[in-house]
């Protein structure tokens, strides 16, 4: 898919609470953004003019024109609290769609997409693809956070039809412990009832680990979401390098991935 | 009541950006810095990459390198650090299937390029001397991420005159150094290679920083140390460009370090630069040497100052103060 | 699921931030970096200067001197450039008219100086640590700024050895020595000094560059050089804190070099700094060391360190990545 | 008189066009700038991260209350161009009141205030006191800058009661050419009436260096208000160094002005 780099005004920039926020990004004409599939990713960067040097990574949540698309952030260091601040018409320039998505569900395998706090967009954008695609019966939504306010957009989610499996680890909503609870059970039912399933995960390294893990165990497919520091974003800085297994040792989590097959990943 | 300097602006079409580096003609002084162009094809879908003076590759080594462990880069205070470790696709590769992309372009291509050691970087420059459509090479004597040896290559004057000759003779292109910011005394350096052939120098090449995690008490790159770049260094670079400038008025220098804007790119001209690379701006705007290119042009417009040629050095001492008389 | 480290947090008033520098004790490793603070009086208004773990004064030379013609300072990306030029009152007004202030104040005072020549620096050494209040000499082998000689000072490590153990030997008063970042190699220089009995190293002073102001055609600064200080700096700073800290871990150092937080504070700590220096942080907040003491207090107390000692070179490799496999 | 390092916040801030702005800024309890006099400064920065690193100078325009006072700012840089944008309730850093005032009207002798564009602050100021002390005719405001549009706060001015001498540049106001036309005018009928009259001038160097030659070839006592670049404003960088005659070749803007004795300073 061919990237761009554009200007876009802040449309909206709404607050979720324990520091997530939606911003959305509406150019003056049609960006090849509003092309983006679930896994794609933008680099965003505001008019901050020499101290925040480089753009930061946020994948598509939902692009709903050729001119206007949504990311879901949450404040993490100065560039995300930035980008949560930013106010109606502030500018912002955009890098993208880059990457590689998740691969579209196959016929007769159910995708159990893992999301873990601010992992969640592209699996929230593949949930609603699906849907939109009157395949909501092939996804599944396992979502975790360590407590309620880490779970957001639960109403858009429900309003897709996937069936929602929650867990937090105080256990203010749903199982009570970490996703990979639920996910095991749904694992179990799903090799009783011989039923095809593949993952598809993005969250903290830790969650994604464990999601490997299991898939590797269980040896189930598995795409991976990963993140890593990032410069460019478009394949020409090799700052992303993520460890591989094959004949090279590193791929790029903004060329090759940020989608990766869990066995190609090389985690200890 | 203001004194305005009588500012003869011009149109900025009217001026000429074109200089001369080493004999070789280019359509702007502006060029694409090692490692942050990769080897281009990137950015065609960016911008069009025929109006660029040129473009420095990313360095290359005789055999492929796989480079470092991650994490490879962090950001700093106007400025990032990089330790990928001169990762690259090595000199066969890089003739076979990156070079023929490149040199359709019409726009000055310099490959950046280093060895492991002295007979490798001889090697590699013969060979890549040898590419059709490469107008010259540009020798990376400062490898801050390769870990065994190397460091005396960028930083002991008689050691870089020695390696720059070498391959100098080998070499069917002109060969423009690239300098270590590390080095103690830079003059000396641009001196060293000067004399050993050199057809000019590349001032400054990342400085060596590194920053720390305190979470998980950890450096921040994997390999401890990084090279810094950006708007940071920019005083620094254009420092030692001037310095170079001064001490040899006759050595064309390619100034590189944190420049954003074609006022940044005007002012490293003034100290004596004949081009100018950007490097790390490229990664949060792609076209950001278009962008710098036009503001430039305008910029000597505005100033009256009718081509890049003429902005080369033209430097001028503050003038002095009024004496002390006791009142 | 999210691998939270078992962060043992503490109450901040439970964490201890007293160090030992070169064996003297101070309440928090927090200084005052010599030519941001003057001679200390007109702080006193903003903040309380007892809370302080130590400040240093201005450079003092053996005769007052009047430093640069205007302009002397100009603002760089998260950084500035200045060229004061040294100016100070000189020993005689120093021990008279500033010291008895800094003596005062309950806080550890190192005195920051420099010579024009070996025997003066030797002069000053030995009449400044007799000073009543003076805990510690800092000397400053960098001047970017006097223009006649004196480079070798601090880029020679033979010539910093000779003039450390000429200085130690006449001082009442240990001797930390102040390092450039524009010699080549800084640990040999650490080396030189701490083999000629300096009792640590302030590392670093400024790092020499320049600005040009494009529409006069002229350097920003009188002198055309001036010294790089702030954030920009910083990774260079840290980086060269921790190659001295490594290479001589029996070296106290003092970290200086764009401290503008706590966590900044905590970055030199763990790359081996004992003490670290605050300097052009104050001039935007005047009470920054007060701000920077408490975020490092709370910050130390959120990751469970139990004392500033506890952080000092606690910086890990980081793991290693796991073999690579064909699949 | 003490100076004190607080925050303040936006109160208003105001575009007058021509670049120029009066800036309102408010603290939470009462600070020493209330009580600041003509030529005082204060030193601003707005919550900008690492860049910017260091704070501008201000000369107070106006204070009306404890706790609020006004600048009149003209964008320039970087760092008035955000001081020029800050929004409401948006907090700046400030330092102040700093420096060596204006010397009040003494009387008998009449003070002619100089104002050049953005020099107008002080001088406006000293007419507001100069006023409200009932002396307003102790002291008339020449002003001059490039065009109409360069003269600003004029209302204010004119209700202070001061007789007021414009010039500007492209003469669509006043006098056209620079203030110091109407001033040797001005002068000339001084010494015809033999008035005793004093010169405060603040504006561009040039037009500082042109006052200050008049001065002295008329032995006119002159009270000249300097910039220079700043990085602390209260004496301890030593870097906004300024030329003097006497046995210090040096006296610092912040702290041995920003106002000079004409015959003190050591210009060309
Ligand atoms: C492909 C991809 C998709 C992402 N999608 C989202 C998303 O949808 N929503 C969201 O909130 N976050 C997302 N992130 C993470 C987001 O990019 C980081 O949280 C953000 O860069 C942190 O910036 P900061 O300035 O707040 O933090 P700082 O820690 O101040 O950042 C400093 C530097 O570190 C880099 N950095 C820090 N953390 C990360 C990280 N986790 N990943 C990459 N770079 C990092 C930044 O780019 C920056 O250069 C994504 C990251 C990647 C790589
Ligand atoms: C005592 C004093 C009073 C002042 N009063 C006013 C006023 O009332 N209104 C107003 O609009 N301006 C005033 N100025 C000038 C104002 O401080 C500068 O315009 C401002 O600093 C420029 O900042 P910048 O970031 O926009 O410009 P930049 O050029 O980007 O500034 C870069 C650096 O240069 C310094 N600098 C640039 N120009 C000046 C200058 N003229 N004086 C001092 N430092 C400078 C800045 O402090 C900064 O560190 C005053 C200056 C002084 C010294
Ligand atoms: C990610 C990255 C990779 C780089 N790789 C190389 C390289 O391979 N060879 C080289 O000579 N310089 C390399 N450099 C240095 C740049 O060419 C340039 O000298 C430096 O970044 C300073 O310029 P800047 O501040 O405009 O980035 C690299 C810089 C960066 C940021
Ligand atoms: C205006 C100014 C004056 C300085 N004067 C001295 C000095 O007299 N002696 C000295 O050893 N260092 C001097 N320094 C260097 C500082 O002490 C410090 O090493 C340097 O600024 C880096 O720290 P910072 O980034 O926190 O400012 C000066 C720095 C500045 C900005
Ligand atoms: S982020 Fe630059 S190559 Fe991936
Ligand atoms: S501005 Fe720092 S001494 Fe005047």
């Amino acid at each position: 898919m061919p990237a761009a780099h554009f200007t876009a005004a802040t449309a909206a920039n709404r607050a979720l609470g324990g520091g997530y926020f939606v911003l959305e990004l509406e150019a003056a004409e049609d960006t090849p953004v509003g092309a983006a599939q679930p896994g794609h990713f933008v680099m965003l960067r505001g008019e901050w003019g020499r101290d925040l040097l480089n753009p930061r990574a946020f994948s598509v949540l939902a692009a709903p024109s050729a001119r206007r698309f949504a990311i879901l952030g949450k404040i993490h260091g100065r560039g995300t609290a930035r980008l949560g601040a930013l106010r109606v018409g502030e500018r912002v320039a955009v890098t993208g769609p880059l990457g590689r998505p998740f691969l579209s569900p196959r016929p007769g395998t159910t995708q159990l997409l893992i999301a873990g706090g601010v992992g969640l967009p592209p699996l929230h954008m593949q949930a609603r693809v699906a849907a939109a695609a009157g395949l909501h019966t092939a996804v599944e939504l396992l979502y975790g956070g360590r407590s309620a306010q880490d779970l957001v957009l639960l109403d858009q989610a429900r309003d897709f039809g996937v069936r929602l499996h929650l867990a937090t680890e105080d256990g203010s909503v749903g199982h009570r412990g970490f996703i990979t609870g639920p996910l095991l059970a749904r694992l179990d039912r799903a090799r009783e009832a011989a039923e095809s399933v593949e993952l598809l995960a993005c969250g903290p390294t830790p969650m994604l680990a464990a999601v490997r893990r299991i898939a590797l165990d269980r040896d189930i497919p598995a795409q991976l979401c990963l993140e890593e520091n990032m410069a460019c974003g478009f394949g020409v800085c090799l700052g992303c390098a993520v460890p591989v297994h094959g004949p090279r040792p590193y791929a790029y989590c903004c060329t090759d991935g940020p989608v990766f097959d869990a066995r190609e990943v090389r985690w200890p | 009541m203001s004194a305005r300097e009588p500012a003869l602006s011009l149109a900025p079409d009217a001026v000429d950006l074109a200089v001369d580096f080493a004999g070789q003609p280019l359509k702007s002084p502006l060029l694409a810095a090692s490692g942050c162009f990769a080897y281009g094809q990137q950015f065609a879908e960016f911008c069009d990459l025929g109006r660029l003076g040129g473009l420095v590759t990313k360095g290359i080594s005789p055999l492929p390198r796989h480079g470092n462990p991650a994490p490879r880069i962090c950001e700093t205070a106007a400025g990032m650090l990089n330790s990928i470790g001169l990762e690259n696709v090595g000199v066969d590769a890089f003739l076979a299937d990156k070079l023929p992309f490149l040199r359709g372009l019409g726009v000055a291509v310099w490959v950046n390029f280093f060895g492991t050691d002295f007979e490798t970087y001889v090697d590699c420059a013969r060979r890549l001397s040898r590419g059709d459509g490469v107008d010259a090479l540009e020798m990376n004597i400062s490898c801050p991420n390769i870990t065994k040896g190397g460091i005396e290559f960028g930083t002991v004057p008689e050691v870089a005159h020695r390696l720059t000759r070498a391959c100098v003779e080998v070499s069917a292109r002109p060969i423009v150094v690239k300098l270590s910011p590390n080095a103690g005394d830079v003059v000396a350096m641009a001196q060293a290679v000067a004399e050993a052939g050199a057809a000019g120098v590349s001032v400054i090449n990342t400085i060596t920083g590194m920053a720390i995690d305190v979470r998980s008490r950890r450096p921040r790159l994997a390999t401890t140390y990084g090279g810094l770049s950006g708007p940071a260094i920019k005083p620094i670079a254009l420092r030692m460009v001037h310095q170079i400038a001064r001490a040899l008025p006759h050595l064309p220098i390619s100034g590189i370090g944190g420049v954003m804007s074609g006022e940044d790119a005007l002012e490293f001209l003034m100290a004596g630069a004949t081009t100018v690379q950007v490097g790390t701006a490229l990664f949060a705007e792609p076209g950001a040497i278009h962008r710098i290119t036009q503001e430039l042009r305008d910029l000597l417009a505005e100033l009256g100052i009718p081509s890049a040629r003429a902005a080369i050095g033209v430097l001028q001492p503050l003038p002095a103060e009024a004496p002390i008389r006791p009142r």
